[in-house]
């Protein structure tokens, strides 16, 4: 792990490796949208528009992932101090809050048709919002500091104590929602999905985790060079 | 007890501002009794250094050690042994004179009542104990400041321009009790632009002496651009 | 502790001298749950539909405003620095400022919220159920809180962000909190809410000083 | 008037500069909005029915609470000194100071507030309307809002104080408006409510500035 | 362009702050290219009289006057003809030193990008025009302020301890700037602590010699404790 701990080496090993990622990427995501869109059947009661599951079901993962591993880089650096991880941390949030926002926009779209209604306060969509919020607050808040060392350190206390927090807000928010409505919503039986969408979605999910390591590695490469050239702008 | 043996040290000191290194390889020694006078250009990091000194931030390099202890180790007890005045005074508008005095004090677990209204006399502010700060103008905040100093007693003061708005009776008042202060042993350490009679046994450290080279991000190595680690700065 | 009490003193003193914020902040709640009525209209049994919640959005947005100013003022006086440099450890410090702030905000937003429920058509029963949610709840919005204030310390626009950071993480307090209060004016036993409420403040009473007292540590580096 | 563009160029380029500060006021509005539902409960009937109140008070609690920072920055860092003894009318740097401020929040606030209603449940037909009245009612609010943070300059724990003062004054707004809002949603002619948010509008654009510049003056002396 | 007719003047001036009386009856009249030096112990009153020739706050007594006329006739007029650099030096952190310089050229209606680059490199700040200001140190920070004063002329320049935080260099090119615009026949009224060199036709006003008795709330008429009228301080 320490290995990694030189950034120039980082860098180079990021160079090599990212465009491998990237072209994998394309690759799963260009058959899993093939496979999703033409071979595998419409749904013989939502018609076409189960076609938004093979992006918004991905998407909604993601969510989750990144703000997982946000929370893990975020400890890494708390305590290990290691600079990379703030770096992994601060590249991997706006990605995180781009896959939350197509969850909730591709899961508003589906919703129209479906439910009639683009929203509803239902427990999980609120907490999927929340998480949403989450990460806009952890953005600005680590953009806020003059010196980034500063919002590295605020940064990761603040996902550390929204990590503690978020399985306290999902509870409560389930608990919340069956409380006020009893569950009326019509959803996909999860366990008894079908191959022939079951392997788009697949196909898809593991194309977002490997469109979201090249883009956290770019991302991170050009957030070195920023702090680089910032270094270098402050010179008389 | 004014003694050589080196009490208050620092060795190889960087500091780092931002992704800028603002200066390297500053070493200092004190001893009981000794005071150390920081001079330099406006930025040449001044202030920055009293900043490492008390533990408030972390040099990018080197170390700086109580009794041969890096400081950094415990912080908690390097602040029980020093008083920090920087730029800004920390007074509080709302309280009086005398309330302000005792609230550091108690904070410092040392609230006697007779030593704080000697200190404020000492400082020219005895006849304004119950005069509320807000009144106070700009000279009187800073003796008010100044007066903590000698109402609680700790062996290591950090003075960043403590002259600043005092007029020749406060300044007088400010030398003699930084006289006191090493007469029993203790160690100031004062960044300034102005004269100060600090009589015997003062250094002056220029701060000139340690910029890094042109200010400029001193490295290739991409590890000084993060300003996370100088550890080569030396 | 006398350290301890040194703050708290100060604390209330600085509140009380400084234009009775108490009443400030209590004013601020009257008039932001007053507003409600003019908002959406006077019928009776809509605000009694809502009451709880209003009750409880107006009791977060009350103690987050005062929020802001809770270690700001320090930091711009450079009295913080000296804060940080204390003989006791800083959790007590932080300790030591949200019970201050939490008696000079939490605790009379908790007594006059009875009131507001009357102003907001409330069934009766549910007052006891509102005090002791707010007894448990607001201690935990001071703490959260003082968290969210330390953490923008040093940050540009520091107001608007602090609400931003704390809102989303006090949900639990405000679900908790309506949830007590509706059970209880329909009939229901608010306990299982209250011990909800409870087992926060026991998490947040060790939590939130330790994250904010690494983040003053950081603050004045 | 090239003191006033200098103005607004100044204010706009802090703000922009200050880590997106409209950004932040809008996040805090959302929020604000989103709270509603959690604590209200999720019904769509109910909250329809508060929809149009709701959101008008989110926004007139993002738009005050960034009131705090329009001139207290300047009277901490000396500027206001400098400000004061501008070689043109006083009443213009307010204005400008206003324009600024609602270019920052009051616009980005009136251009969200329809996905907010979509969240709300509101009716589609009142998006119109909402966006008519947030269009003339957001200035106002601007323009009270500095009226009350002028006359809190000096005050202490002015962030509360100024939503105090300001949160009576800005009742008619939140009346019309929210009633442009209602009227469309029910099919009937907002116009009557607009055409009073325009009369507020007309009213405070003299009147404002004069309050305000008269309560600077004082503030500096 | 230097006269000797009184063209800033003050005439029986009483300073009232809270309910309380802290000078009074005092004169000056300054002509064409001269300066006043105000000194006086910590409280006694600099800083408000400073203001009080701003036309910032208006006197309890007396009058304050340009060419003979009363300034608190036209506050904006005055405020045009004059440059005031307080304790605070208003100078915005988020903006670049540049920027802020140009801020206020523009501000006061005259934008010009050469002088506004002149005046900063007359203070040694020249390579700093692109330098954000929150990342300058407080004796950096007060030099911008003082660039002000080149960039933009005004006849009559009011500075409150402006040496506070300057080093060696800032002096010199403060004294420097004051002796340029009192050959061009400005006025500059300086409160300071520290000597400054200002040469010739520069008067001290020592604010000791017209300290109300004792610094008390002088009379026992109600009015003058209430600080509303202090007709009768002279
Ligand atoms: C904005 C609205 C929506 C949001 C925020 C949202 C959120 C989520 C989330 C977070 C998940 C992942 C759950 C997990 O694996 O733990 C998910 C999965 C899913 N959603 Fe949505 N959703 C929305 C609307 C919809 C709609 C309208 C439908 C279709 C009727 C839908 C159907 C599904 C399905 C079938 C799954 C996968 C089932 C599963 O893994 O449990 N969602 N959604
Ligand atoms: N966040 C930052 N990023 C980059 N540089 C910074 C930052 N903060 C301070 N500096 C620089 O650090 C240097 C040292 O500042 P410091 O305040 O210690 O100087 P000083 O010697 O106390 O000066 P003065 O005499 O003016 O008080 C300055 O050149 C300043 O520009
Ligand atoms: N609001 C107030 N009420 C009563 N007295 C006040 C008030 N404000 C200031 N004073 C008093 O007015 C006097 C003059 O203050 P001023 O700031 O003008 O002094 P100064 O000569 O500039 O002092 P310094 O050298 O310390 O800057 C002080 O004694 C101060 O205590
Ligand atoms: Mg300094
Ligand atoms: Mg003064």
């Amino acid at each position: 792990m320490h290995w990694f701990a030189n950034p120039a080496r980082f860098m180079r090993i990021a160079e090599t490796v990212q465009p491998w990622i990237a072209g994998l990427a394309v690759l799963c995501i260009a058959a899993g949208l093939y496979y999703g869109l033409v071979i595998s059947p419409a749904d013989y009661q939502q018609g076409e528009t189960v076609r938004i599951m093979y992006v918004h079901v991905p998407a909604a993962w993601m969510s989750l992932f990144i703000y997982t591993i946000l929370a893990l880089a975020s400890g890494v650096f708390l305590i290990w101090k290691h600079p990379l991880a703030d770096i992994a941390a601060r590249a991997a949030a706006p990605i995180g809050a781009a896959f939350t926002a197509m969850a909730l926009i591709t899961g508003a779209l589906w919703g129209q048709p479906m439910w009639g209604t683009w929203w509803v306060w239902d427990a999980r969509l609120t907490s999927v919002l929340i998480l949403f919020f989450l990460y806009l607050g952890y953005m600005a808040l680590v953009n806020a500091f003059d010196e980034p060392e500063h919002g590295a350190r605020a940064g990761a206390i603040l996902a550390l104590v929204g990590v503690i927090n978020v399985p306290i807000i999902k509870f409560s928010v389930d608990w919340w929602n069956t409380l006020h409505q009893p569950a009326s919503l019509t959803r996909l039986d999860a366990s008894a999905i079908d191959p022939a969408m079951l392997v788009p979605l697949l196909l898809m999910a593991a194309g977002f985790k490997l469109y979201f390591l090249a883009v956290l590695v770019i991302r991170m490469r050009t957030l070195l060079t920023a702090r680089r050239i910032r270094a270098l702008h402050m010179v008389e | 007890m004014r003694g050589t043996d080196p009490l208050f040290a620092g060795d190889g000191i960087a500091c780092v501002r931002g992704a800028r290194l603002v200066f390297r390889a500053l070493d200092f020694t004190l001893a009981a009794g000794e005071a150390l006078v920081l001079t330099g250009l406006n930025g040449s990091g001044k202030s920055s250094l009293l900043r490492l000194m008390a533990g408030l931030s972390s040099p990018g390099a080197g170390r700086i050690s109580w009794d041969r202890t890096d400081i950094a180790q415990d912080r908690q007890t390097h602040a029980t042994r020093l008083h920090y005045v920087g730029h800004t005074t920390g007074v509080k508008a709302a309280l009086t004179a005398g309330e302000d005095l005792a609230f550091w004090s108690a904070f410092r677990l040392q609230d006697h009542g007779p030593t704080q209204q000697r200190a404020l006399e000492q400082f020219g502010l005895g006849s304004r104990t119950s005069f509320p700060v807000r009144f106070l103008s700009s000279g009187q905040k800073r003796r008010l400041a100044l007066a903590r100093l000698v109402a609680t007693p700790a062996p290591l003061w950090l003075l960043d321009e403590p002259t600043v708005g005092l007029d020749s009776e406060g300044q007088v008042a400010l030398e003699a009790a930084i006289a006191d202060h090493r007469a029993a042993g203790g160690i100031a350490v004062i960044a300034s632009h102005t004269a100060i009679a600090l009589g015997e046994a003062a250094r002056t450290l220029n701060l000139r002496d340690f910029v890094a080279a042109g200010t400029e991000p001193l490295d290739p190595d991409l590890n000084l651009a993060l300003g996370l680690t100088v550890g080569g700065a030396r | 502790m006398s350290g301890f009490l040194a703050i708290v003193r100060r604390e209330l003193k600085l509140a009380l001298r400084q234009g009775s914020d108490a009443s400030t902040v209590l004013m601020f709640y009257v008039v932001v749950v007053a507003l409600f009525p003019l908002g959406v209209g006077p019928e009776p049994d809509v605000l009694e539909r809502i009451s709880g919640g209003v009750v409880w959005i107006g009791a977060l947005l009350a103690a987050l405003l005062s929020l802001d100013r809770l270690f700001q003022p320090d930091l711009e006086d450079g009295s913080l620095d000296l804060l940080v440099l204390a003989p006791w450890p800083l959790e007590f410090l932080v300790l030591a400022k949200c019970l201050a702030h939490w008696l000079v905000t939490g605790l009379p937003i908790m007594v006059i919220s009875p009131l507001l429920g009357l102003l907001l058509h409330m069934q009766p029963e549910a007052y006891f159920s509102l005090l002791a949610a707010m007894a448990l709840g607001t201690p935990v919005l001071s703490l959260i809180g003082a968290v969210g204030a330390t953490l923008v310390l040093g940050a540009r626009r520091s107001g608007v962000l602090v609400s931003l950071l704390v809102l989303p993480l006090t949900i639990p307090v405000l679900i908790f909190g309506v949830a007590a209060v509706e059970a209880a004016a329909i009939g229901q036993s608010p306990q299982p809410h209250l011990m909800l409420l409870g087992a926060l403040l026991l998490a947040a009473l060790p939590l939130c000083p330790w994250a904010a007292a690494a983040a003053l540590r950081q603050a004045v580096a």
